[in-house]
């Protein structure tokens, strides 16, 4: 599937060939692929992810030790993005082709097109470096203070938020701008209800749909995107777990992670499609082609 | 039946769009008095939504402006309004029934959540107080299980239904005036006559003014007490109700109320129509907008924009066939054919 | 007066002539891109992705050395020295031109990457979305699967099928960006596929196809337009992570992706060099960006001014 | 009438929707939009319907034209249920029958314009191939409906509401199909052009021979273009007759009670409303006895158990009451 | 900085950390001082980064380098190198003796040696049984089979270790001083099974307290260490993957030493006034491969065109941008003892006339094209590209590819890359280099991927490992390095430097050139200024 040999990736480049051959048998790779798909099918079925042998652990543990730090900078990060990117959005849409609205595209473009090791970096270097007010790297602690498990998150969550926060924020304008004028939002200022009850809550709520199916995708996408900002942060997460398994060729755990996101994405996106039919009811799943 | 509540004087309302400027509205005068009655009726696509909307100040942004003319309330000038009170006038002094029931819902909400967050908005209440109005609000206007019905979306109702709940939604505020455009084009003739029933009561109860828009002039004949015809942006005819119908003084009320067609007809007899298209919005102003289609129009029709007389105390006529020398009668053959 | 009743008023005024003037002038102006023109926003943004579509096209002419000759002895050189208008890199290669030359490869990356990832991801968003039921869950879930694979992953196994080369840059960017997209359009194929006007269009019998791509798509297309041009941005980061792991381009040619890349291992020595680069994927982005909008609302009939 | 060839055998019709419960996991209620309507449409006729805001009017045209899959029943055309019906012969079908909406404002697609709406079902049925003359074909309809050149180019919000509906018309016309519905097709237009347009109705079912199912609530509408008329209560039809005869002698204690209530055509005339009272009854959830009992004048204790079936009590008339059961 | 003795002083109070800008010695381009107590002050955390994550600390197990750094603190080895890696001195054994034949090599055990406590031990002595147990160990399961001379060891009595080779072989003790041939004790390795690599147990001076993957590993002194007790109460290896942020984090203090500095960090490294650089050469050479099987890299006068048409030390300053490694052109380190500078003028000389002649005469005059592969690291784009444009000059096309190391070791050492560049560390014994890289028993390795192979050169090699004089076996090892030098297999441009930062608060730290840490050994005992 992938090219590289595990046994050679892994045992370096003074592995003498013995050593590669012992290795490959022990990992069953002199296996014909089919056969070993197999194996791994039948162990899977069975409940048994197998073992990293990179990280000498079995592939459950790992993810399951890992899982726990991905989502509090993920979900941390795509909250604020949510939140911010969802203001300025509709600050944008209600004032389009403003100079806040200008301003605001210039930014999130920025978030957008902004390498996140520079920005990590940059965020570093001022923040740690010359200030000295917060952490460089690394995962804070409860038993020094909840202060330091956040201090520990600022930096990261920034990073990671910049591409979210766009994201939402571009889609969020352009949802709103479909809805800010449609007639039921008319019906609804005719009734003299503030237009801050119209924009905020009626108009977002009919502007939710492609919000949210970003949400999903961007929940998704944090899981293994976080790659370089865990690495530049040190953060150990799902996405240095994933890099070192494809750096050593662990197929077992590449596979595990890889089944893993897999099921989380799909939960995740049942949900989106739940939330679809609660914020717009008339969104059917059934098959057939629209209608009743 | 005296103080006057909306004098609306010249209303101009243009949109500005990329081909030209369409005069959608353009020299819209009338009076509403307090716990009357008006009826706005003419041609479609003649301005009479938009008339509404301009007394709401709810154009489309950046494309619909009003250019011109007065809108009088109560005193206040609407057109000067600021937004904070845009808001308190909106909904609490005027309610509007927009044309179009289905779209005029918030799709995503239950119409129940709707309506108490509407009543709410104007009236210090708690939501459940809020709720209970609501229901009531629903039952008078004839929707069955009206606390089930509350929490269907709007999707899920049929037309008239809508329609009803947004009348229901208008009449909970108590207004000082309503403003109904076609109220009952969904409503089968039953529940037409509660809703109008309905919003006679409200009326009475609270001096209410009502503008009513409709095209069905027997709906005008029960509840109105005056009527104003429009015609491609201008109105044509302005009289109290009696006085239209008894003596109708433009060749367009005319064509109209010829055109109705009446029970005692034969079935799938010839119905009388007025020949001919309306002028486009936005060429107009250069004669009488119904010049082509007149059959008395006269040379004159065709070079100058008549003006809004008072013909008689209370009744406007924009006919230069009508200026009170050789006026024309109703059924008379026009000599130039 | 014989005709006069089959003309408006104001033709038998005016005469005809004028009208018809205005009902050019109406179909003139409800013309894309006589639209397009009059929207400032898109018109700038035009500009910006043409000027940049001319700097990839010219870069021969335009560059001021060649943009592969190596001189160590100029490394790191700052802007302007020595002739080097962005100055030298590395490997005292000229900065300008590197940027110049790098133009192709980043717009060929990031447009014909979005646009393969858009078209395959539309296509595949809108039959899920429309069919519903099983066609959906089989292909949502496939999309969830694909999304499953980190991008690093789904290169390396990409490049082995495929082999590197521009057409499979695009491909690898495209497939990468699949599931996005068909996520994206599926969503809200959801929702318009049950407005009125649909139900409306099937009582009259359009095909599926003809729905799909004139009713529902048309309907669906701000949210892939912002979608689109905010990818723009990711697509050239993504060449450069193809390039780096071998799928796609290779040394000596230059990328805006590569160079950023380089830069970022002499953030402190020389921070032109990341600079210079990431100001102009920004600039392209933005580029983009303006036109995605711009186009938006020319495609919105309501935004017409 | 018994001559007349039967364009559509509609038996047993009827459509439940399943409403969501308030909250997640609760039961679904199950609504009836429609029960058990049996009727035959035949070539060349116009089918009045009347009926409550709500009573399935709609809901009926929509399983005519396939928009709703009925939940029981068939509808039989040229001898083939409807619903059962593929390909080629569903594209058929779908060129035959055409639907004019209720509602003018969501039913035309936004990012169209009025010329192009038109034009679609000519290029989806390949009618007219040459792109001019199928825009000049466009135009023509737009103007037997009272639009014009100006605005062919315009997109649906810019339009009033009349003009929407006229644009509906159009659109349903350009396929000289052989059978209409028309939902409300004339309600927000003003009554000069609704003359024009019943008039074309009229004219067009002269010509071409065509069908209609008309749905009203103007009963002087209805009264002008229909041959028959279906009232429909609560889902059901509770009297079917000529035209005529429902106006002259009408059965129902509903039909008496709607024609009651239409407002007086001119200021000269009076009338005596027959007003219903008391609980209006629900779709919603299971339905026993005659709907129409609870406001009923002439309930009986059998009306609040049975439900009263269509029977013809004379030639062409037809009624669903037990006051009329016996004779 | 000033030094302190290693012998355990009384800890003393905090003393100032002042900072100064002191005088250059050893240290590049200035010194960072602060000010330093007379006495050793005890006690205290010494952090240091690492680049990659340790994964599997178990000795036989371990793969890369920065496991080894661990092991290092945990565990010992019967024998180790001096700080400057020139001499083997005892650790665990005192003493040994060889056979005659070099085929036995018998171990004292020192007897004062104690495990640190575990979960399936509670801190037993140590004894010869250990000894013999872990190199039997390694002999049979090391994963990269550090020990494979070996053909068993057993325990005579309770101190003495007898080691019996498969055949006499010169690098047997220095095979011994690597981190996999650590004694570690049987009732953790088993009780453990799989999971040993992350409870490792051993005799270091620090046991392991905490070992969390991709994130820190976190050593606590152990008090019965042998050679008494560890100035430290804990040492802490950190992951910092990313080298600015190892900079950055030495700089706000996150860390002590940064281990593997290179690129534009070294120079960040030492420009900055609150830190260290400490330099030295390591024992490591950069190099590009020529195919030696197929191509027309098979033709020796390709070969010698290619490399007369490099400029070495233009590429190595190109390469080594910030002084992070030096000009080279041999394949051995110059701090190796098998080096010879004799050697230097067989390379061929910087002349790209020379160059297009001798492809003329191979019958390449039109030029023609290398598939060239590279791991994605900075340094070596930067040599592939500056080749490119040297082999440009000559008609020569250079496709470079560059793939992740996983692509990479397959693809090279299978023998499918014209060129592929990489670097070689290990031992500063030439075995480690010469019979890895230039061995026909290598072939199929990523050592010799390049497939070398001249019986000449297989023939001095079998020699040298026999021979147990140092001094002979360095003649041996320069005839073979000639040997290997004129067949031009490649260009040895580079010797990287070991490059560490390091905060002036940490003390009696001696910086080894094949880049392991020692923190507690007979020569040093690392302490930090509180
Ligand atoms: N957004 C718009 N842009 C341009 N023209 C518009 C817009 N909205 C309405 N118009 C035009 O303004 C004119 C008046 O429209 P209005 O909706 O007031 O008609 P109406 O009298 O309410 O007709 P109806 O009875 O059919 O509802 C119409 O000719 C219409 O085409
Ligand atoms: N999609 C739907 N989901 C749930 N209930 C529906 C749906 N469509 C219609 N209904 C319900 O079905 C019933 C009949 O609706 P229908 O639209 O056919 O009424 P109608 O006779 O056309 O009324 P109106 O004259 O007001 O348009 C109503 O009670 C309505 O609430
Ligand atoms: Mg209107
Ligand atoms: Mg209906």
């Amino acid at each position: 599937m992938i090219p590289g040999n595990p046994a050679l990736t892994m045992l370096g480049p003074q592995a003498p060939k013995e050593s590669v051959e012992q290795l490959e048998e022990e990992l069953g790779l002199n296996k014909s692929k089919g056969e070993q798909y197999v194996i791994y099918l039948k162990q899977i079925l069975k409940g048994d992810f197998g073992r990293s042998y990179s990280y000498n652990k079995t592939v459950v543990e790992l993810i399951k030790e890992r899982i726990p730090n991905t989502l509090v900078i993920t979900l941390t990060s795509l909250l604020i993005a949510l939140v911010l990117g969802m203001i300025v959005g509709i600050v944008s849409a209600v004032k389009q082709y403003s100079i806040l609205d200008y301003i605001f595209m210039v930014l999130a473009l920025i978030g957008v097109s902004m390498p996140i090791f520079w920005l990590g970096l940059m965020l570093v270097l001022v923040f740690s470096v010359n200030l000295g007010w917060l952490p460089a790297m690394g995962m804070g602690s409860m038993a020094n203070g909840v202060w330091d498990v956040i201090s520990h998150m600022i930096l990261p969550c920034f990073c990671l938020s910049t591409i979210p926060m766009a994201t939402f924020a571009r889609i969020t304008r352009s949802s709103m701008l479909e809805v800010v004028n449609n007639d039921a939002v008319k019906a609804l200022r005719a009734r003299g209800l503030r237009e801050g009850v119209v924009i905020w809550k009626h108009a977002l709520k009919n502007a939710l749909p492609p919000i949210v199916t970003v949400l999903g995708l961007q929940l998704a996408s944090a899981f293994t995107g976080a790659i370089l900002t865990e690495s530049i942060f040190s953060w150990p997460g799902m996405g240095t777990l994933i890099v070192s398994a494809i750096d050593n060729r662990d197929y077992a755990l590449i596979q595990g992670v890889v089944l893993f996101t897999a099921v989380v994405f799909v939960v995740i996106n049942l949900i989106v499609d739940i939330v679809y039919t609660i914020i717009n009811p008339k969104v059917s799943y059934e098959s057939g082609k629209g209608g009743n | 039946m005296s103080e006057n509540l909306l004098t609306v004087k010249d209303l101009k309302t243009y949109f500005f769009t990329a081909s030209g400027v369409s005069k959608a509205v353009d020299g819209v005068s009338f009076t509403l008095k307090k716990g009357e009655t008006m009826g706005i009726v003419g041609e479609s696509g003649s301005g009479k939504s938009v008339t509404a909307s301009s007394i709401i100040r709810l154009l489309p942004p950046k494309i619909g402006k009003i250019v011109g003319g007065q809108i009088d309330f109560e005193g206040k000038d609407i057109i000067q309004l600021n937004k904070r009170d845009l808001l308190n006038f909106r909904g609490k002094d005027i309610a509007v029934i927009f044309q179009d029931p289905m779209t005029s819902l918030d799709p995503v909400f239950k119409i129940g959540n709707q309506m108490v967050e509407m009543i709410c908005a104007h009236q210090d209440m708690s939501k459940a107080d809020a709720r209970k109005v609501a229901i009531e609000a629903l039952k008078k206007v004839g929707i069955p299980q009206p606390e089930k019905r509350m929490e269907s979306y709007p999707y899920e109702l049929s037309g008239g239904m809508c329609q009803r709940v947004i009348i229901a939604m208008a009449v909970c505020c108590k207004p000082k005036m309503i403003i109904a455009d076609e109220p009952t084009t969904a409503l089968d003739v039953t529940v037409q006559a509660q809703v109008l029933e309905l919003l006679q009561e409200l009326q009475d109860e609270m001096d209410t003014s009502i503008l009513l828009i409709t095209h069905n002039l027997g709906v005008v004949w029960k509840m109105c007490d005056t009527v104003m015809v429009l015609y491609a942006g201008k109105t044509v005819e302005y009289a109290d109700t009696k006085t239209l119908y008894a003596k109708p003084l433009h060749p367009y009320t005319w064509g109209l109320l010829d055109s109705i067609p009446k029970l005692s007809d034969k079935v799938k007899g010839e119905l009388k129509a007025i020949p001919g298209v309306p002028p486009d919005l936005r060429l107009t102003g250069k004669c009488c907008n119904f010049y082509n289609r007149c059959p008395y129009a006269q040379e004159i029709c065709g070079k100058e924009v008549p003006e809004l007389k008072e013909l008689e105390p209370g009744h406007f006529v924009a006919c230069h066939r009508q200026n009170g020398e050789q006026n024309l009668v109703r059924g008379e053959v026009n000599p130039n054919e | 007066m014989a005709g006069k009743k089959n003309m408006t008023a104001n033709t038998a005024v005016l005469g005809a002539e004028a009208h018809s003037q205005l009902i050019k002038r109406e179909r003139k102006a409800n013309n894309v891109w006589n639209k397009l023109r009059r929207n400032k926003t898109a018109m700038i943004g035009l500009v910006i992705v043409v000027f940049m579509i001319i700097i990839a096209i010219f870069a021969p002419l335009i560059a001021t050395h060649d943009p592969n000759a190596i001189k160590p002895s100029e490394t790191y050189l700052g802007l302007g020295e020595n002739g080097h208008i962005f100055g030298t890199d590395e490997f005292g290669r000229d900065l300008f031109s590197r940027v110049v030359y790098g133009a192709r490869i980043s717009l060929i990356a990031a447009i014909g990457g979005t646009i393969v990832g858009a078209i395959i991801g539309i296509i595949l968003g809108l039959i899920a979305g429309y069919l519903g039921g099983a066609a959906d869950a089989v292909i949502m879930r496939l999309m969830d699967g694909m999304l499953a694979f980190p991008f690093v992953l789904l290169a390396i196994i990409l490049m082995t099928i495929l082999g590197s080369g521009l057409q499979n840059v695009i491909l690898a960017i495209g497939i990468g960006n699949v599931p996005s997209f068909a996520r994206v359009v599926r969503g809200q194929v959801h929702i318009v596929k049950n407005e009125e006007y649909c139900n409306a269009g099937r009582v009259i019998g359009v095909s599926n196809v003809r729905m799909l791509l004139r009713h529902i798509l048309p309907n669906t297309i701000s949210p892939i337009i912002v979608y689109a041009t905010l990818n723009v941005a990711g697509a050239i980061i993504s060449e450069a992570t193809l390039s780096f792991l071998g799928l796609g381009i290779s040394q000596p040619t230059a990328s805006w992706g590569n160079i950023l890349r380089a830069g970022k291992d002499c953030l402190n020595t020389a921070p032109h060099i990341a600079t210079i680069s990431g100001i102009f994927i920004l600039v392209t982005v933005l580029g983009f960006n303006l036109l995605g909008d711009g186009v938006r609302d020319v495609l919105d009939p309501k935004m017409k001014k | 009438m018994s001559e007349k060839k039967v364009m559509l055998k509609v038996r047993n019709l009827t459509k439940e929707f399943k409403i969501r419960g308030k909250k997640l996991g609760e039961k679904p209620q199950i609504l009836h939009a429609l029960t058990g309507v049996s009727v035959d449409i035949y070539e060349g006729e116009t089918l009045g319907v009347i009926g409550e805001s709500g009573c399935g009017k709609s809901t009926f045209g929509k399983c005519l034209v396939q928009l709703h899959k009925a939940t029981a029943g068939t509808v039989e055309y040229e001898g083939k249920n409807i619903f059962d019906l593929k390909n080629e012969e569903l594209k058929k079908l779908k060129s035959d029958i055409q639907m004019v909406f209720q509602d003018p404002f969501s039913s035309l697609d936004p990012r169209m314009t009025a010329g192009k709406l038109v034009e679609e079902p000519m290029i989806v049925h390949k009618i007219i191939a040459d792109k001019k003359a199928r825009s000049q074909k466009a135009l023509e309809l737009l103007q037997t409906v009272g639009l014009d050149v100006q605005h062919v180019h315009r997109y649906p919000h810019e339009f009033s509401g009349g003009q929407r509906q006229r644009i509906n018309i159009a659109r349903a016309l350009s396929l000289t199909p052989k059978l209409i519905v028309c939902d409300e097709p004339v309600s927000a237009l003003d009554v000069s052009i609704q003359a024009q347009v019943l008039n074309l109705f009229n004219r067009l079912q002269e010509e071409y021979h065509l069908t209609y199912v008309f749905i009203s609530h103007d009963l002087s509408v209805i009264k002008h273009i229909s041959d028959r008329i279906a009232i429909m209560y609560l889902g059901r039809i509770v009297e079917l007759c000529d035209a005529d005869s429902i106006y002259e002698n009408p059965l129902h204690p509903y039909t008496k009670a709607l024609l009651s209530a239409i407002p007086q055509e001119s200021p000269f005339e009076k009338k005596e409303r027959i007003v219903l009272t008391g609980e209006i009854p629900s779709p919603i959830g299971d339905q026993i006895g005659c709907p129409l009992a609870k406001r009923c004048p002439n309930c009986t204790e059998r009306c609040m158990k049975d439900i009263p079936k269509l029977k013809e009590v004379s030639k062409g008339h037809q009624v669903a009451c037990f006051l009329y059961e016996n004779n | 900085g000033s030094k302190s003795d290693d012998s355990a002083s009384e800890d003393q109070s905090s003393a100032s950390t002042e900072e100064s800008a002191g005088e250059t010695t050893k240290i590049v381009n200035k010194e960072a001082t602060i000010e330093v107590p007379d006495e050793v002050t005890k006690g205290g955390e010494l952090k240091i980064a690492l680049t990659s994550s340790p994964k599997n600390l178990d000795p036989v197990k371990y793969t890369g380098t920065y496991e080894s750094q661990i092991i290092y603190q945990v565990c010992d080895t019967v024998v180790t190198y001096d700080k400057e890696l020139e001499e083997i001195l005892p650790s665990l054994a005192t003493d040994w003796t060889i056979s005659d034949d070099g085929m036995e090599y018998t171990f004292t055990i020192r007897d004062d040696v104690y495990f640190q406590p575990g979960e399936y031990q509670d801190g037993r002595l140590m004894t010869a049984e250990d000894v013999a147990y872990s190199m039997n160990r390694s002999a049979q399961e090391s994963a990269m089979n550090r020990l494979d001379m070996l053909d068993h060891a057993e325990a005579i009595d309770a101190t003495h270790v007898k080691a019996t080779l498969k055949a006499p072989s010169a690098v047997f003790l220095t095979a011994l001083t690597n981190s996999g041939n650590a004694i570690v004790p049987k009732e953790e390795v088993e009780g453990w099974g799989d999971e040993f690599g992350n409870h490792l147990v051993g005799t270091g001076p620090y046991a392991m307290e905490k070992f969390e993957l991709d994130q820190q590993t976190v050593l606590k002194k152990n008090d019965k260490y042998f050679l008494g007790e560890p100035n430290l109460d804990t040492v802490v290896f950190k992951v910092i993957t990313d080298p600015n942020q190892e900079v950055n984090a030495l700089r706000t203090g996150d860390i002590d030493i940064a281990t593997q500095l290179t690129g534009e960090t070294v120079k960040l490294v030492a420009e900055d006034e609150t830190v260290n650089l400490l330099q030295k050469p390591g024992i490591q050479i950069s190099y590009a491969y020529f195919n030696m099987k197929e191509g027309p890299t098979a033709d020796p006068k390709v070969r010698e065109a290619l490399i007369k048409a490099v400029d070495y030390s233009e590429l190595a300053s190109g390469v080594f941008q910030y002084g992070e490694g030096e000009e080279a052109c041999l394949p051995l380190p110059k701090v190796s003892w098998g080096y010879d500078e004799a050697v230097e003028a067989d390379v061929p000389s910087y002349d790209p006339e020379g160059a297009k002649a001798l492809l003329e005469e191979a019958g390449y005059g039109d030029g023609f094209t290398l598939e060239m592969y590279i791991t994605n690291e900075t340094f070596r784009q930067k040599a592939a590209t500056i080749l490119q444009s040297y082999w440009q000059q000559i008609g020569v096309t250079l496709n470079i590819n560059t793939v992740e190391w996983g692509t990479f070791s397959e693809t090279c050492s299978t023998g499918k890359a014209d060129v592929f560049a990489m670097a070689w560390s290990w031992y500063p014994d030439p075995y480690f280099f010469f019979d890895k890289m230039f061995a026909t028993s290598a072939i199929g390795t990523l050592g010799n991927g390049q497939c070398y192979s001249n019986e000449e050169v297989d023939q001095l090699l079998a020699d040298a490992l026999v021979e147990t004089d140092q001094e002979k076996r360095a003649e041996i090892y320069k005839k073979a390095l000639k040997l290997i030098t004129d067949d031009d297999p490649g260009i040895f441009y580079g010797n990287p430097m070991e490059c560490l930062g390091i905060n002036p608060k940490v003390q009696d730290f001696h910086q080894r050139s094949d880049g392991t840490i020692h923190l507690f050994t007979e020569e040093e005992n690392v302490w930090v200024v509180q």
